[in-house]
């Protein structure tokens, strides 16, 4: 018997066939991303899969982003610096290469101790973060370097200073230079997908998704707190706005899911680490015969097109 | 454009509502009271202490259209309810209960007008509904108002008024960030420009997307334009906070404005804009 | 009979029609530009004249970029700040029409009274305001608004937050913006073109010179404590190294120098913005027709053959 | 590549010389003393304290290109005095004065090479000639070693050392800052990295140019890397200078730096840079 998610895909699937084509939609592309769903996938996580994944997402244990540099890239060489004001920790980028090809790579980077935590700023990072991450976008774009983006962060760091020096532009002028790149973009969610400060560095061409990560507007808590107004409802909050992999791939905004281990990603990083290589790679080989117009036209229809189809007229 | 008058001040030094909460006609800048046609007289303003109260969309659409030259586009659009939200109340009824509130579909309202005879595309955000949140509809809009404006060769005013992104249509409201980006990118590559309006508040999800891309960017005086709110930013850092953190004028002085330009000079200001940028070598 | 600078213009076109062709020097171009010198060249000033230029470039009435602003632009708007740190006054950037024409402007701006010196910081910019000044060369590059520089700074801000926010990599990128936009670029030095400070923003198509300014490597006091040890010694120093407008003319750092009242430019601001906007309009009008890849090709090739020819094999 | 070595040490705490000064083999981070032949052992970098004494342009072109692998280009360009340029002493024979004490034509060498196979373009500078100051033959060799690593399709490595510009070339010692800016960006267009290195001191004009262009930029240890020195900040300013004013160390944690590369593994570095620039998809 079919699952409701897959109930749901047919009967949007039908939708979409008896519509009109609303402007923005590229309709066809559509109905080929539903169909590739419909094939892929699993079954309606309940509310407490959900909560696990907000869990397994946020595990002290899980890999960050440097876990997966040391794993997947050869000669990696850290780029520090904004060329501005600082160099912000909380945000990693470089140089390396995977499997034999030079890519570009940002990636927020969580600490694993105490130590490290506080000078990761919790994987928060400040405007200055995304200053180093555009620089390194156009370092990419330069000399045409495929960009991989790992993302991991509970958000934007909310700070007095962090404001100051413009958090919510730079977010937005990070997100501008990914839709301009004349590279292929390959994003993963890899631990929490924080609202601004996930998106910030997830413009991509391909957005891939661990089996349990979690890619929200906002924090369960942080819903909780306004809607129910108690933050202790963060599991009804999550449960409401479902920020797991399966139901970001249903809704189309995430292309695929990695799988993890089967307990998480944290119980064996290395086996991790081989499953996110090989969805990346995958998707690089997607897009590498592509002309930098064409990944930028296709890029930037993929984000116009999400979520349109909702829309309907008044009656 | 409309000058600064003067009047004559009824109410002033209102005592608040029965609720305890102020009425929405006192200013919270210096006191003064005001019967509705008095504010809208003003522009909303207070002719006490030039506090700026909100600006409703039709409102704005009046002060900055020429009279009449405004004709709407996609007013038929509504969101539905993708993930069958239910908080302490269904979204979808929050939805109708914001439609029938303030007349509007969602928190924006676009389409074409001329502004001192210069032909432009609006796109005006409305706080009132629902907060000014930006999800499918507000996103979708905004693009479409790009696009109008790359069709026809005319420059986009925005004018924005937004606590965020709808949390209610979950992850697709995040996605109405890059999704407005690649709006204007692809304007700016039509040869397009954007001049950006920040009314109060301008907050999260819009300042981090299209709200930060205009060519020139400006905002009201007192407008709190901040990607945390200052009561998130203070629970969350326990920093003691500016007293005008986040403000226009706290933004101005850190380089992230053109300028604060009051609202009774608005539209001459925007008109000089369209004027230069309707004129490219 | 014909004067010093005539002779040496003289010897160097024969010298160049009998040298071989050195790499980048870009032969014709550089014989036409000799050819139009010797049309316009007028003697060689005096050490006494040069130091008279010396001072009449930083007379505390000479008029300043937003003198010449509100005289030669209608409809100007000021844009402000670097959308990152700050607002830095001075620098003054802008948009505004310039003989119908929607033009950038960016130039640097002294204060008359000693609370507008202050802000103004006696036009010595941080590293801030050469950030706001690409951005707003980036607005020009967009819309394909020519830019007008005016340059009048007695150099960059020595200060130790203006090193550590960057100062010599930001006029490193400032410039390398200036070699990439796409619209026509006239820039002027209309007081002072202190070294780094105003090269940052006078990477232009057309380099044009109001007569009594001076442009130059370092202050004259500046030079006189390196070599001569004696600050005192700036006089001779700038004998010895000629930062006056005639003597950049001959070397061919500039194209043209604008003619300023007899007494200077103090005594009659309007007739120096009329005649300063005349040869702003005709650098503009010759340059309007090229394309942006001519544009770009030809200012790069214009400062790299700068100086090329006096360079020898050794013997 | 040179690891560290460790080999006695004599002379330590050696006593001024003559002239006040200290010797320029005494360590100014430990105050250890080096014949010439133990510092060049140890890539002139003290193997008590690690300080980086300067190091010549054929020194490093020795540690950076493989042995034999480098083919000099332009070693004939000389300046003449355009400004007929005298301060105490004629500018032609400061500069000849150099040659003769230098070896060099001027305060570059350029020329191709091989860095751990790996094919590349060369612009060295060298402090001793003039204090690194920046000409027209600076210049000029700086710009044809960026067309010569666009003809070759190989990255440029540039080393600095430098007090800035040459003033006794006046204006068109500025010149050269433009020159060598749009030679980078010729070179970038045409698909080439530079990854530039600066040694003590990278200042002024060169900092101001292309040394701070690079795709990627590292420092030596140390290394002074200001546009205004420190004793010119100082007495303009009257403010109190950081203990690290200026150095890469503060570069570094600023943001200008992507590195700081102590000598020994400088060559390496470089090397897996090469690799990655050599291999773009
Ligand atoms: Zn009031
Ligand atoms: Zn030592």
């Amino acid at each position: 018997m079919p699952g409701e998610a897959e109930v749901q895909l047919r009967e949007r699937l039908n939708r979409l066939r008896s519509l009109p084509l609303l402007r923005g939609a590229r309709l066809s592309g559509e109905l080929e991303r539903l169909q590739r769903q419909l094939d892929r996938i699993v079954a309606e996580p309940s509310d407490e899969q959900i909560w696990r994944s907000v869990e397994l997402a946020r595990h002290p244990d899980r890999p960050y982003t440097l876990d997966y540099v040391e794993r997947m890239l050869e000669d990696f060489v850290e780029l520090h610096g904004d060329r501005g004001r600082a160099d912000d920790a909380a945000l990693v980028t470089g140089l390396g290469r995977f499997d034999g090809r030079t890519v570009a790579l940002i990636g927020h980077q969580k600490g694993r101790d105490i130590q490290e935590r506080s000078k990761r700023n919790f994987g928060m990072a400040y405007p200055e973060g995304y200053r180093k991450a555009m620089r390194v976008m156009e370092l990419a774009d330069r000399h045409g370097f495929p960009l991989i983006t790992l993302v991991d962060t509970p958000g934007a760091y909310p700070g007095v200073a962090a404001e100051q020096h413009g958090q919510g532009g730079m977010i937005a002028r990070s997100q501008a230079v990914m839709t301009r790149l004349r590279s292929p973009i390959v994003s993963c969610i890899i631990g929490e997908g924080g609202s601004g400060g996930a998106i910030a560095i997830a413009v991509a061409d391909r957005v891939l998704m661990q089996q349990n990560a979690i890619y929200s507007v906002i924090s369960p808590e942080g819903c909780a707190a306004i809607l129910w107004r108690d933050a202790g409802e963060a599991q009804k909050a999550a449960a409401a706005f479902k920020p797991d992999a399966g139901h970001c791939l249903e809704l189309g905004v995430i292309d695929a899911i990695v799988p993890e281990p089967s307990e998480g990603a944290h119980t064996d990083p290395d086996a991790s680490a081989t499953l996110l290589k090989d969805s990346i790679g995958e998707s690089l080989d997607e897009l590498v015969g592509l002309s930098s117009d064409d990944l930028r036209r296709r890029r930037r229809d993929r984000f116009r097109s999400l979520g349109t189809l909702e829309i309907v007229k008044a009656p | 454009m409309a000058a600064r008058i003067d009047v004559s001040i009824e109410h002033k030094h209102a005592p608040p509502q029965t609720d305890g909460r102020p009425h929405p006609n006192t200013c919270p800048g210096c006191g003064s009271h005001y019967r509705d046609d008095e504010l809208e007289q003003h522009l909303n303003v207070c002719p006490q202490c030039s506090h700026h109260f909100p600006m409703r969309a039709r409102a704005r659409i009046a002060l900055l259209a020429d009279e009449g030259s405004f004709a709407e586009e996609a007013a038929d659009l509504r969101s539905d309810d993708p993930l069958g939200f239910f908080d302490l109340r269904p979204y979808t009824e929050r939805l109708a209960e914001a439609e029938v509130a303030t007349g509007l579909g969602d928190a924006m309202v676009i389409g074409q007008a001329t502004l001192d005879d210069s032909p432009v595309e609006l796109a005006v955000m409305d706080f009132a509904f629902m907060g000014g949140s930006m999800g499918r509809v507000v996103g979708e809009k905004f693009a479409r108002a790009c696009e109008a404006a790359a069709d026809h060769q005319v420059p986009l005013v925005s004018v924005t008024a937004s606590g965020g992104a709808r949390m209610q249509e979950g992850i697709l409201s995040l996605m109405q960030l890059p999704k407005t980006v690649c709006a204007v990118e692809d304007l700016h590559d039509a040869g397009g420009a954007m001049i950006s309006i920040m009314a109060h508040p301008t907050t999260a999800g819009v300042l981090a997307s299209f709200a930060s891309l205009g060519d020139v960017i400006v905002a009201e005086p007192g407008a709190l334009l901040s990607f945390t709110g200052p009561r998130v930013v203070q629970q969350t850092t326990r920093e003691k906070l500016p007293d005008d953190f986040g403000l226009a004028e706290s933004n101005y002085r850190f380089g992230h404005l053109d300028a604060i330009v009051p609202r009774p000079e608005l539209k001459d200001y925007v008109a000089r804009l369209l004027r230069l940028f309707g004129n490219a070598g």
